[in-house]
């Protein structure tokens, strides 16, 4: 029953901004470590998802920065175990889904998050063209990107083999729509 | 000056008056406009005193007490609850915009509910302006 | 025409901050009838009533208005001032500046307008207060205690050895409560059953006390001093006075596979069973849930083994009623089970069990006398892990609280299962380790500096069964949430403490308010921690909050105090605020036209019905009268009343009336 | 029944046979699928990792286009672009401004559509599944629901997060005997497949060595991303685990399929990497 909290967060701090986009409110975290416990992939990450908040919370930018700067946040699986059991309800899974858009926006993205986001960006290359998937484009797309050049070849004829491999793409009328969306969202680059 | 509705409350003592007092040693800001009167309990209200609470020039009123079950009398607001059902079609048949009236139930614990339903109570009153209309409604009954 | 003094208080800063105290005192100099207006920083201090004493002999005030704080916190103290200095005290009313003002308010103009507003609506309210004087009613000097737990039985005694008469109600066959269910206690490791059987027996000796086993409060009527208890005493199926607790027709009980609640389901126990073998009564019961007799008719072995022919199965449950003059409640509390954690397996795994599962396995009276079995195949568990902070402080779970006692008995338990198993591994999963009494941070260190268990600061997020042992998932914080994954042959969880099931339908029987978690609410927590907002009825114990035991023994002695000063006068004193009807001169003789739809209001049966007589004897009207005894002032019946003839003095209609005059 | 159908690109391309056996089932079960009219696709998991504005824009243009062709009910079989739909329709009621820079995207509002997976619909048609039971499909089975059917609680609402139960019942409808195990909902490395095939093998690892040690002698999935993790991905899971699992990995509707007395062919069984009808 104390009286009005006065303190507002520094505002240039990515907790301050996940307050204001997310609507979580990252004193909520009391640091109880449930979600490193139950994250699949937190043995190999340097930075848990723990860490990541405990650094957040103390609203440093230098803290941020480290955060921004770990490899861990972009091991994570998006599988919303952290999410689904933290006792203060605190929604593990957007807060590291912000983090890593902000790292990506501010240029900070681990060496190591080269493969997964030349993947990410095939992937979408692949929607904004065509409006739909199209894996071998996809594929082709991840390898230049990636410089993986032998990544899977063996699996190509056994995919088509299997007819899982449609060798042409599926062109949808609204390409157009589809172009917009991408322009008015990612395209701003915010 | 913009308009500041006049809120008149109607409130029992063991649940409502005490979450008021909680509302307040909680510290939680809500609207000035609400008067309150004490009373022992909402079985205690004279639904007349309503009517009289317009005449006065409210423009809006509370009648609030203790949650069905939990009333310190056993019964009394349960006995408030048939009135206000009987009362409010009586005083829409009347004419009196029953939108300015609101029955509600804030325990003794709940101090911040308290400071939210005179907010509301405020802001829909705010809303909806002076009841001036309440004049002629009164005169209409003298001449 | 009356004399009023205003008295406007700072409260400190508390009113003084957002209100103008010296403009509310120059606005009410000149509201007509108030001759005095002055304000004081704290007018609920000596020299602040030493000023309202004065002014009323110096100015021959007939009405005092103190604009301050809430009438429910320091009415008394003022009307007690004001009748000191010889003014009836019912003729001095509060204003609420605090609470229903500087406190919610901003400060400013439209605040301070507010609070003049609040002091004129009771001057003109103190216009028409009448001098009135305390009813006097008999006090019964028997108290009624619910809940045979330790709060139970040491408030029942403290009340028996202050000379007053006891009746002991216990929902279970036995007293004892949860702490008969303990192996040992913390910090001293005492065994709970050799320092709690003397008091249960002691309780069931003692001249002034009644114990009433396996029974229930049905119904409370009346009020502090004069309450009518309605108990259940469900039926034992065994007449009390014959049997001798000699055990035989428990050992020739053919049901011999029911789960025992004592032992947490980990025993099994026999149809007709006592909960414990130090139980008091130590006369069985029958449960006929599972009797084959009261199933299918067959059986009555009981009744032929029983050598004192006690065995009774037509016997019915029996209402007693009892008049007693105060109530303290000691219904206790229960564990949250296993089967409330999801990603724990929804308590199916048998190995997997809550903290007083584990006091039963430690229990040198438990299933397994004592020994550490797992529950699933009675082997020696090498690993075991405590989870504290097992539901508790879990908002997703309902419960944000702590439940206070966990991290000690947690503490304990890894303790005692180390003296058991002395290769064995104790691990223990926490947050923060909460040990504030006396000797209990120096016992969990003794537990991890002696006893070698390994706490690890970290919550566990998953535990599965894999290739028989228990894989459980959880992290180290401390290493920056690095996991941690043990593979344990049992688990323990702390699980949370919650409210005993049915303390709001309690509650509600005896109109004592309660907390969003069922906990029965105190009727002030800093200052009435044993008491609640209904007179005469008092707590003790876990039924209020989670407790440890000390605390809990000094809550139920608290309580009993309470009972005692109650009791220590013959007579009460209560407010005077009950309804009236009028009486005029003949040939009216009241207002009341005998309808009587009043009496019908009246939840507390306080309206008769009285005949006036003429001189000849003729009946010449009849009224309705209030008994004064009785009436506790809700004034439902004055709302009723069609022709106004029936008024509660201190909330009149020309109080009322002129109060909203006023606004 | 008539139901709007949302396949997802997946099951036009890599996992095919979940699309075939979808429209099989529901043909034999007298549900008529409604395809939604130039649906694109609902971004995935990568939209989510670039931009918050296109992973709920992309989802809502599908959600348009299904209200304007009057489907109030949609099935998703794939349980991520059933996530990313629910997801969506979620962040847009929650956060109006979000909603606005959708709409102003996609250019209408994402319709009052109701997203269904495919577990929610064979549950209303239990009764005619056990009613047109022909060949049962008697194995042990470990039901794999992964991570995206059932999370977050708040959001889907589906089922029980924790140990969820409708597969286990639909494969007992089907005459399977559905085991305990403790890895329903464990992640199998979903979107990783080809970024960090390591860490997949490590996840579905685990998860088909823990349907083996419960006894099950399939493991059935509704997810098209679980059933090529565990199932195209079987070498790099054999070469981590150092021994060859021969667990077969099938789709709860081909598993059902079966039990209707539909041909493996019909189900696309045959496409499968690791043999789907090997009994082990």
């Amino acid at each position: 029953m104390g009286s009005h909290a006065h303190a507002p967060t520094a505002p240039d701090t990515l907790k301050a901004r996940i307050r204001e986009h997310l609507g979580v409110n990252l004193n909520h975290c009391y640091q109880c470590g449930k979600c490193s416990a139950g994250c699949p992939v937190a043995e190999d990450m340097d930075m848990t998802s723990s860490r990541a908040l405990r650094l957040l919370q103390l609203g440093d930018p230098a803290l941020d920065r480290k955060v921004m700067e770990s490899e861990g946040i972009w091991l994570c699986l998006t599988c919303e175990t952290c999410s689904t059991r933290c006792p203060q309800e605190v929604e593990v899974a957007k807060v590291m889904d912000h983090v890593r858009t902000e790292a990506l926006r501010a240029g900070l993205a681990h060496p190591r998050s080269r493969d997964i986001l030349a993947f990410h960006r095939a992937f979408l290359d692949s929607i904004r063209v065509t409006g739909r998937l199209y894996e071998i484009g996809l594929v082709a797309n991840y390898k230049v990107r990636s410089r993986h050049f032998l990544k899977d070849v063996a699996l190509a004829p056994k995919m088509y083999l299997r007819g899982k491999l449609p060798l042409l793409p599926h062109l949808i009328k609204g390409r157009d729509a589809v172009g917009r969306i991408f322009a008015k969202t990612l395209g701003k680059g915010r | 000056m913009a308009f500041e509705p006049k809120i008149t409350a109607f409130v029992c003592n063991w649940c409502t008056y005490a979450g008021a007092d909680l509302t307040g040693t909680s510290r939680i800001k809500y609207q000035p406009n609400v008067r309150v009167l004490r009373l022992p309990c909402t079985g205690r209200i004279d639904f007349m005193l309503l009517a009289k609470a317009f005449a006065r020039g409210a423009d809006g009123i509370i009648v609030s007490g203790c949650h069905p079950n939990d009333c310190h009398y056993t019964s009394g607001n349960y006995h408030a609850r048939r009135r206000w059902m009987v009362y409010r079609d009586l005083m829409d048949f009347m004419g009196i915009d029953t939108r300015r009236v609101t029955f509600s139930w804030v325990s003794a614990a709940e101090g911040a509910r308290w400071a939210q339903l005179v907010d509301e109570v405020t802001a829909t009153v705010r809303e909806l302006g002076p009841y001036e209309d309440y004049k002629e409604l009164a005169l209409a009954g003298v001449e | 025409m009356s004399r009023i003094g205003v008295f406007t208080c700072h409260c400190g800063e508390n009113i003084g901050a957002t209100v103008d105290c010296g403009k509310v005192a120059e606005c009410s100099r000149s509201i007509p009838g108030v001759v005095h207006s002055v304000d004081y920083k704290y007018m609920c201090s000596d020299p602040g009533q030493g000023m309202i004493k004065e002014a009323i002999k110096e100015h021959g005030l007939t009405g005092v208005v103190v604009a301050a704080c809430s009438p429910r916190m320091h009415e008394p103290t003022f009307r007690n001032a004001v009748a000191e200095a010889g003014l009836n005290p019912y003729l001095c009313e509060m204003a609420n500046l605090r609470e229903h003002c500087s406190w919610v308010h901003e400060k400013g103009e439209v605040t301070t307008e507010k609070a003049a507003d609040l002091v004129r609506v009771m001057v003109e309210k103190v216009k028409h207060n009448q001098p009135l004087h305390p009813i006097r009613v008999p006090v019964t000097k028997r108290a009624l205690v619910l809940g045979g737990g330790i709060a139970g039985i040491q408030a029942a005694l403290d009340i028996a050895d202050a000379g007053h008469k006891v009746v002991l109600v216990e929902k279970s066959p036995s007293i004892g409560g949860h702490m008969s269910q303990l192996s040992e206690t913390f910090p001293t490791l005492d065994c709970s059953q050799c320092i709690l059987t003397p008091r249960m027996v002691e309780a069931a000796r003692h001249p002034n006390i009644t114990l009433m086993t396996y029974a229930e409060l049905e119904k409370l009527e009346g009020f502090i001093g004069n309450f009518k208890a309605t108990i259940r005493r469900k039926a034992r199926k065994l007449d009390e006075k014959l049997c001798t607790g000699c055990g035989l027709c428990i050992q020739k009980c053919p049901q011999k596979k029911i789960p025992d609640e004592f032992n947490e389901g980990l025993g099994q126990r026999t149809a007709i069973y006592v909960p414990f073998p130090q139980a008091v009564p130590n006369k069985p019961v029958i449960d006929t849930a599972n009797c084959t007799f009261f199933k299918s008719g067959k059986c009555k072995v009981c009744e032929k083994m029983c050598p004192t022919g006690a065995i009774r199965y037509d016997q019915e449950d029996e209402l007693v009623t009892l008049d007693v003059g105060a109530l303290v409640l000691a219904t206790g509390f229960k564990v949250m089970r296993t089967d409330k954690f999801p990603e724990y397996g929804y308590g199916q795994d048998p190995d997997i069990l809550d903290g007083l599962q584990f006091e039963r396995l430690a229990s040198a009276s438990g299933p397994t006398l004592g020994v550490m079995k797992r529950p699933s195949d009675g082997k020696e568990p090498e690993t075991v892990v405590f989870l504290a902070c097992s539901g508790s402080r879990d908002r997703a779970k309902g419960v944000p609280y702590c439940s206070k006692i966990c991290c000690m008995y947690t503490a304990k338990h890894a303790m005692l299962y180390r003296h058991k198993v002395h290769h064995g591994k104790a691990v223990v999963f926490y947050m923060d380790i909460r040990s504030g009494g006396k000797d209990y941070d120096e016992f969990v260190r003794r537990a991890i500096e002696e006893d070698d268990v390994q706490y690890v600061r970290g919550r566990v997020s998953k535990i599965h069964r894999e290739d028989g042992k228990l894989v459980v998932k959880g992290a180290d914080t401390l290493q920056g949430g690095a996991p941690v994954e043990i593979r344990a042959d049992m688990v323990v969880l702390a699980t949370a403490v919650q409210s005993q099931d049915g303390s709001e339908e309690l509650a509600q029987k005896l109109h004592v308010s309660y907390d969003p978690y069922h906990f029965f609410a105190e009727s002030h927590p800093k200052l009435k921690p044993v008491e609640t907002n209904t007179a005469g009825i008092f707590l003790a114990g876990a039924c209020q909050a989670p407790r440890d035991i000390p605390e809990t023994v000094a809550q139920a002695s608290g309580a009993a105090a309470k009972v005692a000063a109650l009791f220590a006068r013959d007579e009460l004193t209560r407010e005077p605020v009950v309804a009236v009807v009028n009486r005029l001169p003949a040939p009216t003789f009241s207002y009341c036209v005998g309808c009587f739809l009043c009496q019908s209001a009246c939840p507390y049966q306080a309206i008769e019905q009285e005949e006036i007589k003429g001189r000849d004897g003729s009946v010449l009207k009849v009224v309705a009268r209030v008994n004064a005894g009785l009436c506790q002032g809700c004034g439902t019946c004055v709302a009723t009343c069609r022709t106004k003839a029936i008024d509660i003095q201190g909330f009149s209609n020309e109080q009322i009336y002129a109060e909203l005059m006023t606004l | 029944m008539r139901i709007g159908y949302y396949p997802g690109c997946s099951l036009l391309g890599s996992s095919r046979e979940f699309d075939e056996s979808v429209r099989a089932v529901m043909g034999a079960l007298g549900v008529e699928l409604v395809q939604v009219p130039d649906w694109n696709c609902c971004g995935a998991s990568s939209a989510h990792v670039l931009d918050a504005a296109l992973a709920a824009a992309l989802p809502a243009r599908i959600l348009a286009q299904a209200a304007a062709a009057g489907l109030d009910e949609v099935l998703a079989p794939c349980a991520a672009c059933y996530n990313r739909l629910v997801s969506a329709q979620d962040s847009i009621a929650k956060d109006p401004r979000l909603a606005k820079e959708v709409e102003e995207a996609v250019g209408a509002p994402a319709g009052r559509v109701k997203v269904l997976n495919v577990l929610e619909v064979l549950d209303r048609l239990r009764p005619e599944i056990q009613a047109r039971i022909q060949a049962p499909y008697a194995r042990k089975v470990a039901c794999y629901y992964g991570c995206l059917l059932v999370r977050p609680p708040r959001v889907v609402k589906f089922d029980r997060p924790e140990d969820p139960r409708s597969m286990d019942l639909l494969a007992a409808a089907a005459g399977a005997t559905p085991v305990e195990w403790p890895f329903k909902t464990e992640c199998c490395g979903a979107s990783f497949s080809v970024t960090r095939t390591d860490l997949v093998a490590k996840l579905s690892g685990r998860v088909l060595e823990g349907a083996v040690k419960a006894g099950a002698e399939a493991v059935l999935v509704a997810c098209p991303m679980c059933q090529s993790n565990l199932d195209m991905r079987r070498p790099e899971i054999n070469a981590r685990l150092g021994r060859d699992l021969e667990i077969p990995v099938l789709y709860i509707t081909q598993a059902l399929g079966l039990a209707l007395g539909l041909e493996p062919e019909k189900l696309g069984l045959q496409r499968h990497f690791v043999p789907a009808l090997a009994r082990v």
